[in-house]
């Protein structure tokens, strides 16, 4: 499919990393301009540049890797058509259903061509791939797709309802993948299109249960076995590289001397105040009530009074309301850096560095429920005996 | 109907029943986000684009109700039934692939709201006006709606403020200050820590105050929370504003800070006699506030260190072993100790520093796992996003150190 | 419920931790003794000491703690007797229904009684629960153990079949739990016993996805909202502290020094065949045949060519067969280890140690999906003005 | 029909279409245990209380099918269906808490069994003495059927030998020798890697071979594969024997250890030219032999050093930063690197070194997650058990670094 050359040559479809989050083809068309965020990049500066290469921008500001398309990065950098299978899926169900150099596969719907990219790679140039969509404006871009990327020998894409109208091949294939909405309805086409003489198998990908449901009971009464279901995900960890945690022991010695020079403070005020009474009247009370500085780790908080019940007094509205942006104890400094990771205190921490990790706070919670059966061969009618038995090939 | 069963007792509660002036509020706007408001007497309250009303119209209602804004005064409507359409990810293998077109312009729409139009008929409008309407699939169809009805809807929900909505409220809208205790991970420090009304109990609260709503809910107003915090003041827990506790239920907690948490520290208490002769009122009233203040301060140092606590909760920013080495004295025997983290490095290591220390037992790792479901009839699967941590629980039990 | 004394008494029901997997209640009874792997215990030694006190047995060869029961190690220590709730489940379906000091609860059914602690724990004295079971012998068992515990003031329990007979208040509680088989029967029910004045709740734990769908629809034609369905789950890791792992040098200098020896020792042994070359003859190629020992990396290993290409030979059977016991390259003196943690060549690892942790191999992947809905207060017929509106009462 | 699509050439296999001599089969006893057995021309299968059978009759058949074994004779026989019940924790109220009391004395069962008697007859018998068996619901009754049958009956499946399968098979019997990959995870792995036909790779498998046996199919006998191990002898890699690949298949592997695969390091070989006159033929074979290892060894080590390999997967003990830095640089830009470890410790610590070395681009963690259902009629739920953990994986894209 894709170009396997050492080297970028015009006319390749290369994956150009801007960053992690902007990933997109690019066809290498001489005369055209990539436009990136910080820069100009000539599609014919590419041109015999290794696979693989930083490439700098011509302003010398910015820069993008050049990379080989694999399935994953071309589903990647996919603009969202359809609702598009997710890699997870993709190996998970490539696995289940035995997918490799060779196999012959059927897809119904070809939708965003994701699966089909991954399943083309697997069986390489020996096995082949039918591909059927119902939608037509999908199948006109798939197939110029296909045909961009190489793949015209190993897929076959055909416009077709495959729950009307079934599959064009006959006893032959491996395994089915079905990705429609309602798959129970092609699962008898679907017996027909496989080979009977080993086992072969089918997958359909199903977004809700009661289609699972359906499916489940479809399959069992075309005679398929072994059915199961599976969930599959990846949840991605993201990590961060932070000191290690304060000890308490060191929040303790710093509310310990704030303390002290708040009272050293308020004992100088006071003295100021005495020192100073002739004059006026109100002071000492005043020196008093100011009270000083609070510690660095109440910085920004609100001015309160120092009633020490004041935590129980929250029906009176005297805490902060929690508005859009509450102005709660980590509404300071910390805040925003506490969108990385909790470190208020970590000025005086020692510099030791910890690796920590968590899921990302929002992740794929449900693609699909795979839905997986067995074809098992035919029984032979009579029990053969293992001497008439068909000659076997010795390789 | 048998009746003669169960107590006669009215229950107590840890707020009031109805809508009160002073209450802090959640109101869920029909775009699905989540306002607080504070509900003061004969004020107007105001939800931008989703209109305005009487404050007033609120108090002495239950929570819950969703209500429509009609001339700024409320109408109570009935609840949505499960026929509407919230899934926004289901294939649809019949739709073109594109956007909708908006069939009237911005400015069209602004002239209807303008004239007084109500929601659905613009809604209507809309429709009539959109040339593929008829062409979509009934899924279509509905989003369509409900994504214009959200638009232009003038109405509000009141959130049953319980622990869990709160908790949720919060998780959603900054679960980093929330240290990641997502409303099942609350449910299960609270369980594990073993919290019940008349028990005594330490907390250490660095997640705006979601533990401290939490076990003060479950104490009721009965027992003990002392709390110990890393600032001089005592710490603000917003979260605990919008459980509008009444006065019975927070009288419980007191806090101390890791200062006036440690045995061998004397605090310096500005003096609570004159120095001189009192020149004052004011100056009287100053000294019999610190006085109280400091009187306080002490008995609840007294208090920690007399020791014999239920349980001990932590969801801090500091290291948990240095806490625990802390605290744990000043629990029972038997007593639960629950350490959340948002990080699984922090609680199993913690838990291997715990190992061979025979004041723990049985201390053991588990994390949260969460998962929600749309059950739409003929559409029911996990929803598409689910929360990927609601952090790490390591929990163990104080038991006397026979050495 | 339990006593809440420092002290352990007579009559009290504590908690025996033997070990993690194996933990007990146990109802102190002067005279009775008991009997441990490692020793015995006298019920009357336990009495008057603290609650989370280690016990030495009277042979000093063993030991236990007691402990004060809570709702979680009382479901630990149940013996299995039919589907218990799990704990993550409990928690999750207390703190959705909002169970607090005071709630009025309704369960049903009353199953292993888990539920039921963990409820009376939470809604305390001031609070009830009724409890329904439809199975004769589980009710007796459970009002016995309740009564047991000293929960009879604040549950009551009902011999009753909730789904045909309904429920013995009306307009009362503030939360339904319903784990039944056929929850969808009981839906009406269970509203008439909720109260009307303010928002209540139901759960309905299902196993079966098929029962919820049908949940579902019932709990939606009965008029509730918010209806939504979670599933939750503990996941509990296993801790373990271990050299940091191997860098990939130092087996290299392992393998090179072998290779080393091995050819001194060949050239050793050809050295000593050539000196005794004049008594026999074939020995030089023994010498050579023999080779010397295997690196250490590979003792216990059997005996190989040392043709390089055999791993090619599969076909050929000359690779260990993996049989129950496979003979693979682990299944030396590493292999017991490797069940704790990969450190076959830990011997010359440095001692810097870190924290590792995963998943347990099996942990549980389902206990039921937890079915939930709101029941809002009814809305006033018309629109009360405020000043018309009940009083209400100032604190 | 429309038959003209398509290729007409006959698709390669990976392994023979049917069963083979010389085959190592994965044979599913009734019990639900998985028996390793090597068919050995004219040999007698004994498995054990299942039932003995002649080898010879399997030669020839297809993967995938049921037997049942009369007299030594296979008969196959049609699949199961899912009218079974396979749920043990069905939850069912109306059954007395207890144990089924069993009708027969053991004594009475051998006695039946050493008659003849068919299994399903046995436990039709049993059924019949059963006193309380119309009692108990259909569940009940299907579930007590299920274990009777899989007691007594004389039958087992040939396993197809799938990757999938037959990791499966190795990850169930022992997930700490293939280091925690299951199926997912290794399925996960091929792709990230971009394992396809033709490419040449790098791996180092200390997970019993089954990333080399997942990697050898992708291949299917065209492009290379080159790993490094720990040992001095050729790597054992176990779990390639049960996928039956036929020799085109894994001659595209070789194996180098972490002294060969040192470019400063100049092996020590044997010296394959004789001393002296050559004395014997035994000895100038094993001369030749000698030489033949030797230049297979130097092939591949030059192989190796001229890099340009199109991904590495680890799957190691040892620490994988150093693996990385030591193969990297034999891969050619854009190549992928997958690295897989039961700890997510490992590879997070390893993220975080690669995060700013210019040759690792995009280096992202994932947590393996999967959850298999049941799917009986009116009983679908994910199983009550599931496997916790199928490791975790860091994946990034080698580059080239320009300074």
């Amino acid at each position: 499919m894709w170009s396997t050359a050492r080297e970028i040559a015009a006319g390749d479809l290369v994956i150009v990393w801007l960053t992690r989050d902007a990933v997109q083809p690019l066809v290498i068309t001489p005369g055209k301009e990539l436009n990136g965020k910080y820069g100009v990049y000539r599609h014919s500066d590419l041109i015999g540049v290794p696979y693989g290469s930083k490439i700098g921008s011509r302003n010398g500001r910015g820069f993008i890797h050049v990379l080989r398309p694999t399935p994953e990065l071309w589903t990647l950098a996919l603009p969202h058509r359809t609702q598009i299978l997710y890699i997870a899926d993709i190996a998970f169900v490539s696995s289940w259903l035995n997918i490799k150099p060779g196999s012959r596969i059927i897809e119904a719907g070809t939708g965003s061509g994701s699966f089909t990219h991954s399943v083309a790679r697997a069986i390489g140039p020996a096995g082949h791939l039918w591909s059927y969509e119902f939608h037509e404006a999908r199948v006109n871009k798939a197939r110029e797709e296909f045909s961009c990327h190489g793949m015209d020998d190993i897929v076959t894409l055909t416009h077709r309802n495959v729950c009307k109208d079934g599959f064009t091949v006959l006893d032959t294939v491996d395994a089915v993948f079905l990705d429609l909405p309602m798959p129970w309805e092609a699962v008898e086409h679907a017996k027909k299109a496989l080979r009977k003489d080993r086992t072969t198998r089918i997958c359909c990908f199903s977004p809700c249960m009661e289609q699972v449901l359906r499916t489940v009971t479809a399959l069992n009464d075309a005679g398929f076995t072994d059915i199961t279901m599976y969930e599959t995900l990846l949840r991605p960890h993201q990590v961060d590289s932070v000191p290690a945690l304060p000890h308490i022991g060191q929040v303790s010695e710093k509310l310990k001397k704030a303390e002290q020079k708040r009272e050293e403070k308020r004992l100088r005020q006071i003295a100021n105040s005495r020192a100073s009474a002739a004059g006026k009247r109100k002071r000492p009370g005043d020196a008093d009530e100011s009270d000083g500085g609070r510690a660095e780790g109440s910085a920004g908080k609100r001015p309160k009074t120092d009633d020490e019940d004041d935590v129980l007094q929250h029906e009176d509205g005297q805490l902060p309301q929690a508005e859009n942006h509450p102005s709660g104890r980590s509404a300071g400094a910390a805040e925003t850096e506490e969108a990385k990771f909790p470190q208020s205190v970590t000025e005086s921490a020692t510099p030791t560095k910890t690796t920590f990790s968590k899921t990302f706070p929002e992740v794929r919670g449900h693609t699909s429920y795979l839905t997986f059966a067995c074809l098992l061969p035919a029984i032979p009618s009579a029990q053969a005996d293992p001497a008439t038995q068909e000659p076997v090939p010795s390789d | 109907m048998d009746m003669e069963e169960g107590p006669s007792k009215t229950p107590q509660n840890t707020r009031h029943e109805t809508i009160q002036v002073g209450n802090t509020l959640l109101l869920k706007l029909p775009s699905g986000d989540i306002k607080t408001w504070k509900l003061e007497k004969d004020s107007t309250a105001n939800l931008g684009k989703f209109g305005s009303f009487y404050a007033n119209e609120l108090v002495g209602q239950p929570f819950g109700l969703t209500y429509e804004i009609v001339d700024k005064k409320l109408k109570a409507v009935s609840p949505r039934t499960l026929q509407e359409v919230e899934d926004t990810e289901a294939t649809n293998e019949l739709i073109n692939d594109g956007q909708f077109v908006q069939p009237l312009t911005s400015e069209e729409i602004e002239m209807l709201k303008k004239s007084g139009l109500h929601a659905s008929e613009i809604i209507k409008k809309q429709i009539e006006q959109h040339a593929n309407y008829s062409l979509k699939t009934e899924y279509s169809k509905e989003k369509y709606k409900k994504r214009k009805e959200a638009k232009y809807s003038k109405s509000f929900t009141v959130v049953d403020p319980t622990v869990f909505n709160v908790c949720d409220y919060w998780f959603n809208k900054d679960q980093n200050r929330l240290r990641d205790i997502r409303p099942d991970a609350l449910g299960q420090i609270l369980n594990l820590a073993n919290i019940r009304p008349g028990g005594r109990y330490l907390a250490v609260d660095d997640a705006s105050g979601i533990v401290v709503a939490g076990m003060l809910e479950r104490l009721g107003g009965t027992g003990r929370l002392i709390t110990v915090c890393d600032v001089d003041s005592p710490p603000a827990y917003p979260a605990l504003v919008h459980m509008n506790f009444t006065k019975e239920v927070t009288q419980v907690l007191s806090s101390l800070n890791w200062a006036t948490a440690d045995e061998d520290y004397i605090p310096i208490t500005p003096p609570s006699e004159p120095a001189g002769k009192i020149k004052s009122d004011a100056q009287k009233s100053r000294l019999n506030k610190r006085k109280a203040v400091s009187e306080t301060l002490n008995q609840t140092r007294e208090e920690l260190f007399a020791g014999e606590f239920d349980g001990l909760v932590v969801a801090s920013e500091y290291d948990p072993f240095s806490i625990l080495q802390n605290l744990s004295p000043y629990l029972a025997g038997s007593a639960n100790i629950v350490v959340h983290s948002p990080y699984i490095q922090i609680v199993t290591d913690l838990q291997n520093q715990l190992r061979n220390l025979p004041q723990y037992l049985g201390a053991a790792v588990t994390e949260m796992w969460l998962r929600r479901y749309q059950v739409l009839p003929g559409r029911t699967h996990p929803f598409m996003n689910m929360s990927g941590s609601g952090g790490f629980i390591m929990h163990t039990i104080k038991v006397y150190d026979p050495s």
